[in-house]
């Protein structure tokens, strides 16, 4: 048994939010700190994980912890992680510092003390590693349904004005997909109840490398299947079940928006990466091309909604609804691009939106509102705000050189060589979202400064010095995602060997002798 | 001699009985309806302890009696506080509760 | 004829006799006692009392030994009238344990400023010289302890019952009492006698039919005993009619009980009525009970017809749940909005309750459906227990507010019992991390495991419509702004405050390490035959 | 069906030897402009004093070491004159690898001179152009970032590295075009110049998509070796899809509308980005494709009816232009359309596109600055109108400009002559029409350029008052002195067809075309008809009065021309109208149906509950009644299951 560095990075953000629970005052400097503190310690053990992760090893998850929780029910607490899941907590891990430095002073004037505010944030943290690290179906819906209810007091209670409505609409649209999961989850049960014959273990087990071995058969696979991925759709969300996303980022403040965004939507995603795809591979395909339409419709409604939208997080949230489309699309295409590009996607997509929910949450908490009407050359008055809102907004609209390019590009490929028409469909998303971005710059950054932001301030340092990081990687990675891809890639082939899928091979066959610096490209 | 008879009449008892609890406004009337559906029930079971041959029939009965006679105990007294307080024994007119 | 005398197995049922003893004791006290030392007197006994029972209950559960592997089904005791098996001391102990709770409940007395929740003087009418003279004597009726205990006892035997008549009277000893106790409130003194009138007309119509099924079943098997009854019912002999008549007419006296579809409408009426802590009594410890001898009575005596009242069973745990769920959307009265719910869940048990199937389909390892029927009605207990405890707490100058708009701001105002409630509520709503999901899981694994697909489906949609009404009751309290000077939270003495303790501990352990639990009733869940 | 001509000489493969001696310093002519773009944006106010002086001294570096990489390359004999520079691999997944690989030929070489020289020109023109703009630093760092980009565009040696210089220039563009940004016009323009790019991106990567299918691989190495292995129908998809980013870029027709807004910009801005370097980035990519395009004759059909149309359009839309900028700028799309349609020629072709893309560069930068030095001089006035008899005023512009003037005409000897009338001698071997479009072409060339001429610096002032024109300072006009002697001599890249020669390794042999008639009647041809244009603007423009405002009451044609052929118009009438009205539609079809669906059930919900609980009417024999109907159904039920 080795050191259980999950479960380290599971409970210190939860035992730190019961630390800045019962320090006592309504939320001085000092809960903040506390909380920065342990979001820190917490981004360096995941950290040394990540360092100790070995991505050649062909173990299906490392780091693995697993004690029996409930005999009767079958269920674990069992802990490891994949290269999408490694992916995925060093992305909560590391935006949960940021989050809470850039929130430092957005909990005031909510309807609860601040304190409350910093302790919701890292039990969400704790509780989302918790989500992606988890390899028992039982322990990961646990979690799953968990996480809901600290985003639904970070949003009920320091949202704007239609923060109640919103934050019920939230949670009943998650708790309704939840809860059709667990009619699946149930169903997993029973069905590896009926083939426990093999098992030594008598009754029945949720670790997914258990259920990986069983065969469901045609029909209660699909059924299983579309459980799963009705929850994940409402969670990440695809259309036509998004609409409590924009309602929700309307009233949440920019860091639950970020917490929500880039990190408990991408649930949904890696779901059905580690429970559709894994569980129900059969399945999958069969429904492949009604997910593939879905995405495609999902790519294209949100950029146009975006384009549509004036208020800025309402926006953003459905350039998510966009980019979570491309996912979803990578991920259904089935061939080593797409599924590598959605991967890489959700962390980058990640990135890009924190920087650019957190950047326009600045922009807003200074002017006092959130329609792109009320700006206008801000870009004057505030240059560094002006520049960091741009390179938030080319990485969202996938700049090449930026991280979210290689992702995007690489499921456009997938897509390509899945069908012509989802792909061609897919890239005019690409189109649309210059737009969107473009737009929202042109009329809040250029132009005349208008009286209302003529005052407004330039970035402060604690400001600036929480997007650097977000930003830094989103550079670097756009030039070097080796370090991310050489993790992912192992899951994927895992994935797409579960699938029983295989790479088209091109109409030409790749020559050896020539082109050497792909021989080297390939061998690094 | 055949059962079927008493069966018959305990069930038309039972049927007055349940009716009755149905269309009558006085608690009273209607209290002494479900004692006619009980005392239905105790006519079935005498019948069928003969048709048996054995006296599960008849000592039910007897119990039944007893937890009747209790019953009307606590009936009474519930429907004496309400007499008492709204002067009318018409079980209609309690009807605050609803919705 | 010569009669030979019954033989009983004192030791075995000594929890009933001393519950039973302390009741009949408790009435000698109100005769013999004088009224200022009544209240400590009584409380005091019917404390010892019921941790006496719950003592002996335990050490009868020690003797089937059921932390073994393989422990003993259980006896039979009272020529056969009792079972004493797992799902038996089980209950008893669940049961004893709320009456515990609810002898907590009954005795707070500084919520009421120095008097207990009940009547000064049932007899004085509302709104006269009488009550007013009464209730500045500090009055109060201490018999409601002797008549809690006698309604324990008939709890204790309801699950216990090996034949119908035993039902029957256990039925009827556990009602009368809580007849009674239902209008003895001290405010609201209208509804709650109106809440006794109703409870007691529909239980009494209810009773009729419970007696007339009697005696239809006795006429087809020949036999009250269960054991009987089900050799009757697998060898086919005698009327099929005779048989589903029966069935059907005490299927109709225990839901009447349980509180399900079409059978509820006393369940809001009665449980807004009452006093409070009665309600929260009332509505935890009676649930397990019916379901008690509910399941003793369809799986043991009628468990071979089981395909010809399953179907029925679906239909009315289908519309069960959807009646509960959705009237509960539009009520405004707390106390009738738990009642609602708790018909909810009394529609999720009886899902659990359609995991029924032959033995030989359930492998070792596997839920059984009286295990998971069992924790689930556990765990309801306990939650409803405190909820109905906060609900007590809630107050103004009139009393208990109950309306649920009045509740808006209660988290800023006491953010401690407004957490709680919430917490419990969520446990309703079965969100993970709560005794409430554990439970839920456990029931609707068990209906899946018998195929009953539809109903689990149906359950599934149904909690999501609950969770609206659970949440918009956290909303109300959290996320809006109180209208007015809003309610105010009486601090209540320990005893109170160790129910709502008691319970929130339980929902969060039984969510999070549920495990002993249902590994102790996997192991003992089987009636014995 | 591939081309059998094609067949018999297939394009020649882009070899890959890997770098070695002075090659190795190949990434660092990218690394220093980069460097220099990330200093000065990062660095902020700090840099304000010298940050000009860096970038200027970063892109001169790496102009030289661009020369000394030249002269090494030429030192090599002609076989292998292709480096290849391994600096990482980008991405890998399955078994498609992209690396960052810098490729150096003889074809990347003459851009690299191209875009280091006129750059280092264009930069050392903008200090004092932009000198008395506070935000000149951030000007300085946005001319960096956009070198580096351009370099990385035409060093890369995978078509994913093009795309990422392609996105770099595009980026580069937009930020200098709305460099102005307090100005809406400037910060539209800008908008609409890179989403526009954006739709010509959308051939880029689906083209990119395509060669990874067909070929496993987008590395140039890779595709040129298997692309006479590839089916016609794959050539020809990738040939349109290249053809399409071609015209996002090179803004040809149907993508054309973004180019005369983009003169919004800064005018070294305008020389360097929308003139001489960045346009041309898509006849750069047909002619770096041609193992793609030789083998598609379909695809490179297209590729000439796009150049042909958008040579026209560009001419006509110069014809009518009383904006100085605006009239260049249609002179660029006329003449980039001479370079595609070159290049759509094919093998016969790539050779003279690049060589008119190199001799264009020269003189139309050096119009761009000419003009730059003339607003400088007028108080940024653009109106051709308010200019006239300025080469008194300014005689160094006058005879830098008249030389440019020269060469775009194509007069002998200057740079213009030799390239234009290649192309059109090749046109017309291929085709007639395509050859008499050309020719046309070059009449409209000589009218708008001598009205442009005419307008601006004969005839008698016409200007504003407290307006001074003056000459500009010697750091703007040295740089025009520069670019005008390579206008002037730009041809000598031609002596004995060198300019073939060298680039025949790369794309091909440029095949014999035999024109009917001897070459040098085709030139006098041409000349007459470049006479006859010159003419007709002598007449209509010099020898008239001209009006200080643009008469209203004018011919159908030159209405269009002024609306730029009604390119926006047709943007605005069939996509933007439509789209906003869609988008505005499917917002409320979001709430109305998409929510409102879901909220709905919820509405319904609370609504039937609302109904249903009037039956708890208090009454208790109403509750009696229930239970007896629920006991009857009960049991009834249970009979019908087992006796129904």
């Amino acid at each position: 048994m080795s050191f259980p560095w999950l479960s380290v990075m599971l409970f210190l953000p939860i035992a730190g939010a019961l630390v800045v629970m019962v320090l006592p005052g309504a939320g001085s400097a000092l809960h903040k700190q506390v909380a920065l503190g342990t979001s820190l310690l917490t981004l360096a053990v995941g950290v040394a994980l990540a360092i100790r992760y070995d991505s050649g090893s062909s173990a299906a998850y490392q780091f693995t912890e697993q004690h029996e929780w409930i005999k009767s029910f079958g269920a674990h607490y069992a802990l490891g992680v994949d290269g999408v899941g490694l992916t995925l907590v060093m992305l909560t891990v590391i935006l949960a510092p940021v989050v809470i430095l850039a929130s430092w002073n957005d909990a005031e004037g909510g309807r609860w003390s601040p304190k409350a505010f910093f302790a919701w944030m890292l039990a969400l943290e704790g509780l989302a590693v918790g989500v992606f690290a988890a390899t028992d179906v039982f322990l990961f819906y646990v979690f799953f349904e968990a996480t809901l209810i600290p985003i639904y007091f970070l949003i009920g209670g320091f949202g704007g004005p239609t923060r109640a409505r919103a934050s019920v609409k939230f949670l009943l649209y998650s708790l309704a997909g939840g809860l059709i999961m667990l009619a699946s989850v149930i169903g997993l049960y029973v069905e590896s109840a009926r083939h426990q014959g093999g098992r030594a273990s008598g009754g029945a087990t949720y670790l997914v490398t258990e259920l990986a071995k069983i065969d469901f058969g045609t029909d209660v696979g699909r059924w299983l299947f579309l459980g799963f991925f009705v929850a994940f759709a409402i969670k990440a969300p695809m259309f036509p079940v998004h609409t409590w996303l924009p309602d929700t980022t309307e009233a949440a403040t920019p860091g639950t928006s970020v917490m929500l965004v880039s990190v408990l939507d991408k649930i949904g995603t890696f779901g059905m990466l580690r429970f559709c795809l894994e569980l129900f591979p059969e399945a999958s395909k069969w429904a492949t091309p009604a997910v593939v339409v879905f995405a495609v419709i999902s790519i294209v409604y949100g950029a146009l909604m975006a384009i549509g939208s004036d208020n800025i997080p309402r926006l953003i949230a459905y350039t998510s609804v966009s980019h979570f489309g491309f996912i979803v699309l990578g991920i259904f295409v089935m061939n080593s691009q797409g599924l590598s590009g959605a991967n890489l996607y959700m962390f980058n997509h990640g990135l890009s939106t924190a920087a650019l929910f957190l950047v326009t949450g600045f922009l807003i908490s200074r002017r006092g509102s959130a329609l792109i009407s009320d700006f206008g050359g801000v870009e004057k008055v505030a240059p560094v705000l002006a520049g960091i809102f741009l390179i938030a907004g080319l990485s969202s609209l996938s700049l090449p050189g930026l991280s979210p390019f290689v992702s995007e590009f690489l499921v456009i490929v997938g897509a390509f060589s899945y069908s012509h028409v989802a792909a061609a469909f897919a890239v005019s998303g690409i189109v649309l979202a210059a737009i969107y971005i473009l737009f929202m710059y042109q009329r809040t950054m250029t132009g005349p400064t208008r009286d209302e932001v003529a005052g407004m301030k330039d970035l402060g340092t604690r400001e600036v010095a929480a997007l650097a990081p977000v930003l830094l990687l989103i550079v670097i990675l756009g030039f070097f995602p080796k370090p991310l891809l050489s993790v992912i890639n192992p899951s994927v082939d895992h994935t797409l060997e579960r699938v029983q899928k295989h790479d088209p091979a091109p109409e030409v066959p790749l020559p050896t002798s020539t082109g050497s610096s792909l021989q080297e490209g390939a061998h690094e | 001699m055949s059962t079927t008879p008493f069966i018959i009449l305990s069930a038309i008892l039972f049927t007055i009985g349940a009716v009755g609890v149905l269309t009558r406004r006085n608690a009273l009337v209607v209290f002494m309806c479900v004692e006619l559906m009980l005392n239905a029930s105790n006519l079935a079971l005498i019948t069928f302890s003969r048709a048996n041959g054995n006296l599960d029939g008849q000592i039910a009965a007897f119990f039944v009696m007893v937890v009747a006679a209790a019953e009307v105990v606590v009936g009474l007294a519930i429907i004496m506080t309400i007499f008492r307080t709204r002067r009318s024994a018409s079980v209609d007119d309690a009807s605050l509760l609803k919705y | 004829m010569k009669f030979t005398a019954p033989h009983i197995e004192y030791d075995l049922l000594s929890p009933i006799l001393i519950v039973l003893a302390v009741a009949v004791l408790g009435v000698l006290v109100e005769a013999a006692v004088p009224r200022a030392r009544r209240y400590v007197v009584q409380v005091s006994l019917s404390l010892v009392g019921i941790v006496a029972a719950l003592v002996a209950a335990l050490l009868v559960m020690s003797r089937i030994n059921p932390t073994s592997d393989k422990p003993k089904s259980g006896y039979l005791a009272a020529v056969d009238a009792l079972a004493l098996d797992g799902p038996t001391l089980f209950c008893w102990v669940l049961i004893l344990v709320l009456a515990l709770l609810g002898v907590l409940l009954f005795a707070e007395r500084r919520l009421e400023g120095g008097v207990t929740a009940f009547a000064g003087q049932a007899s004085a009418l509302p709104g006269t010289e009488a009550e007013r003279q009464a209730s500045a004597m500090g009055l109060e009726h201490t018999e409601v302890f002797p008549l809690m205990m006698f309604a324990v006892s008939g709890m204790l035997m309801f699950p216990a019952a090996n034949d119908l008549l035993t039902l029957f009277v256990a039925l009827e000893v556990l009602s009368l009492p809580l007849y009674l106790l239902c209008g003895l409130a001290r405010r609201r003194r209208l509804l709650s006698q109106e809440a006794a009138l109703k409870y007691f007309m529909l239980g009494a119509f209810s009773s009729g039919f419970f007696v007339y099924g009697n005696a239809l079943v006795y006429g087809y098997a020949g036999s009250m005993q269960f054991d009987n009854i089900a050799f009757a019912v697998s060898s086919g002999s005698g009327s099929e009619a005779l048989l589903l008549g029966g069935m059907g007419m005490l299927a109709v006296g225990l839901l009447f009980k349980v509180g399900a579809a079409p059978f509820l409408a006393w369940t809001p009426d009665v449980y807004q009525g009452a006093p409070t802590p009665v309600t929260a009594f009332m509505a935890a410890a009676t649930k397990v009970a019916a379901f008690g001898a509910l399941l003793r009575l369809f799986y043991v005596a009628f468990g071979g017809a089981r395909w010809d009242w399953q179907p029925m069973f679906w239909i009315i745990a289908i519309a069960t749940m959807v009646v509960g769920s959705v009237l509960a959307l539009s009520q405004t009265d707390v106390k009738r909005l738990l009642a609602y719910s708790s018909v909810a869940h009394a529609g999720f048990l009886l899902t659990g309750f359609l995991g029924a199937r032959s033995l030989t389909d359930i492998a070792p390892g596997d839920l059984n459906p009286v295990q998971a029927v069992l924790f689930y009605v556990t765990t309801y207990g306990l939650t409803t227990m405190a909820a109905f405890a906060i609900v007590s707490v809630v107050r103004d100058g009139a009393g208990e507010v109950t309306q649920l708009s009045r509740w808006a701001g209660l988290g800023k105002e006491s953010p401690l019992v407004a957490g709680s409630f919430a917490f419990l509520l969520l446990g309703m709503a079965g969100i993970p991390l709560t005794s409430g999901f554990t439970g839920k899981w456990a029931v609707f694994a068990s209906a899946a495991s018998a195929g009953a697909w539809p109903v689990v489906i149906v359950a599934v949609l149904m909690s999501a419509i609950a969770a609206y009404f659970y949440v918009k009751i956290i909303v109300v309290m959290f996320f809006s702004d109180p209208i007015g000077d809003g309610p105010s939270v009486t601090v209540p003495s320990v005893m109170t405050s160790s129910v709502i303790a008691v319970g929130v501990a339980a929902t969060f352990v039984l969510g999070v390490v549920p495990g002993p639990l249902l590994d102790l009733l996997g192991r003992t869940a089987q009636f014995i035959r | 069906m591939v081309n059998l001509e094609a067949l018999h000489e297939l394009p020649p493969a882009v070899g890959s030897a890997p770098t070695d001696g002075a090659f190795s310093l190949l990434w660092l002519v990218i690394a220093l402009p980069a460097l220099g773009a990330a200093v000065l944006l990062l660095g902020g106010k700090r840099t304000d004093k010298w940050g000009h002086l860096l970038a200027t001294a970063a892109v001169i570096g790496s102009f030289v070491i661009s020369l000394i990489l030249f002269f090494s390359l030429t030192g090599r004999d002609s076989g292998d004159r292709q480096v290849t520079q391994h600096l990482w691999n980008w991405f890998t997944t399955g078994s498609y690898s992209v690396n960052f690989d810098l490729l150096y030929d003889q074809l990347s070489a003459v851009f690299l001179l191209l875009i280091t020289g006129v750059g280092s020109l264009i930069h050392v023109y903008s200090i004092g152009y932009m000198e008395h703009d506070v935000r000149r630093r951030r000007f300085f760092g946005y001319l960096n970032l956009f070198v580096a980009a351009m370099l990385v565009l035409i060093l890369a040696a995978d078509y994913v590295g093009v795309f990422l210089g392609w996105e770099g220039v595009g980026l580069a563009s937009y930020l200098l075009i709305g460099f102005w940004q307090h100005k809406p016009s400037a910060a539209a323009a800008a908008k609409k110049a890179f989403v526009i790019n954006r739709v010509g991106d959308i051939g880029l990567s689906l083209g990119t998509a395509l060669i990874f299918i067909t070929f496993g691989s987008t590395s140039f190495a890779v595709v040129s070796a298997g692309s006479h292995e590839a089916s016609s129908g794959a050539l020809t998809g990738i040939g349109l899809l290249l053809l399409l980013a071609a015209c996002g870029k090179s803004a040809q027709f149907p993508l054309q509308s973004w180019l005369l807004d983009a003169m919004e910009g800064p005018t070294p801005v305008s020389a360097l980005i929308h003139a001489a370097t960045m346009v041309t980035a898509g006849v750069y990519l047909i002619v770096r494709s041609n193992f793609i395009f030789s083998l598609t004759e379909d695809a490179r059909t297209a590729v000439i009816i796009i150049g042909c149309i958008t040579l026209l359009m560009g001419a006509v839309i110069g014809c009518a232009k009383d904006d100085i900028k605006k009239a260049l700028a249609g002179s660029t799309m006329s003449q980039i359309g001479y370079m595609v349609l070159a290049a759509g020629l094919g093998p016969a072709g790539y050779a003279f596109a690049i060589f008119h893309l190199l001799t264009h560069g020269f003189f139309k930068a050096n119009m761009f600055l000419g003009a730059g030095s003339v607003m400088h001089g007028m108080n940024d006035d653009v109106n051709m109108r308010n200019y006239g008899a300025l080469r008194k005023a300014m005689p160094i512009t006058f005879a830098t400009f008249g030389i440019g003037y020269l060469a775009i005409l194509g007069v002998p000897p200057f740079a213009g002559f030799w390239s234009k009338d290649k192309i059109i001698e090749t046109a017309f071997a291929d085709n007639f029409l395509v050859g008499l479009c050309a020719l046309v072409g070059a009449g409209v060339t000589a009218f708008y350029m001598t009205r442009l001429m005419l307008l601006t610096y004969f005839g008698e002032k016409r200007w504003e008052k407290d307006v001074h024109p003056h000459e500009s300072p010697k750091v703007m006009t040295y740089p025009l002195i520069a670019l005008a002697v390579l206008s002037a001599f730009g041809g000598l890249f031609t002596l004995n067809s060198w300019i073939s020669d060298w680039l025949a390794p790369v794309v091909g042999e440029h095949g014999e075309h035999e024109l009917g008639i001897p070459a040098i009647v085709m030139s006098l041809i041409i000349l007459v008809v470049v006479a006859l244009g010159v003419a007709v603007a002598v007449q209509l423009v010099g020898k008239r009065e001209v009006p200080k405002v643009a008469p209203e009451k004018v011919s159908v044609f030159t209405r269009a021309a002024r609306a730029d052929l009604y390119g926006d118009a047709f943007n605005d009438e069939v996509i933007v109208k439509p789209g906003v009205a869609g988008i505005r539609g499917l917002a409320v079809f979001d709430r109305s149906v998409v929510d409102g669906g879901v909220e709905g059930l919820a509405t319904a919900l609370s609504a039937i509950s609302g109904r249903f609980r009037l039956l708890q009417n208090g009454f208790v024999r109403s509750y009696a009644l229930a239970l007896l109907a629920g006991a009857t159904i009960v049991i009834f039920a249970l009979l019908a299951v087992n006796f129904g």
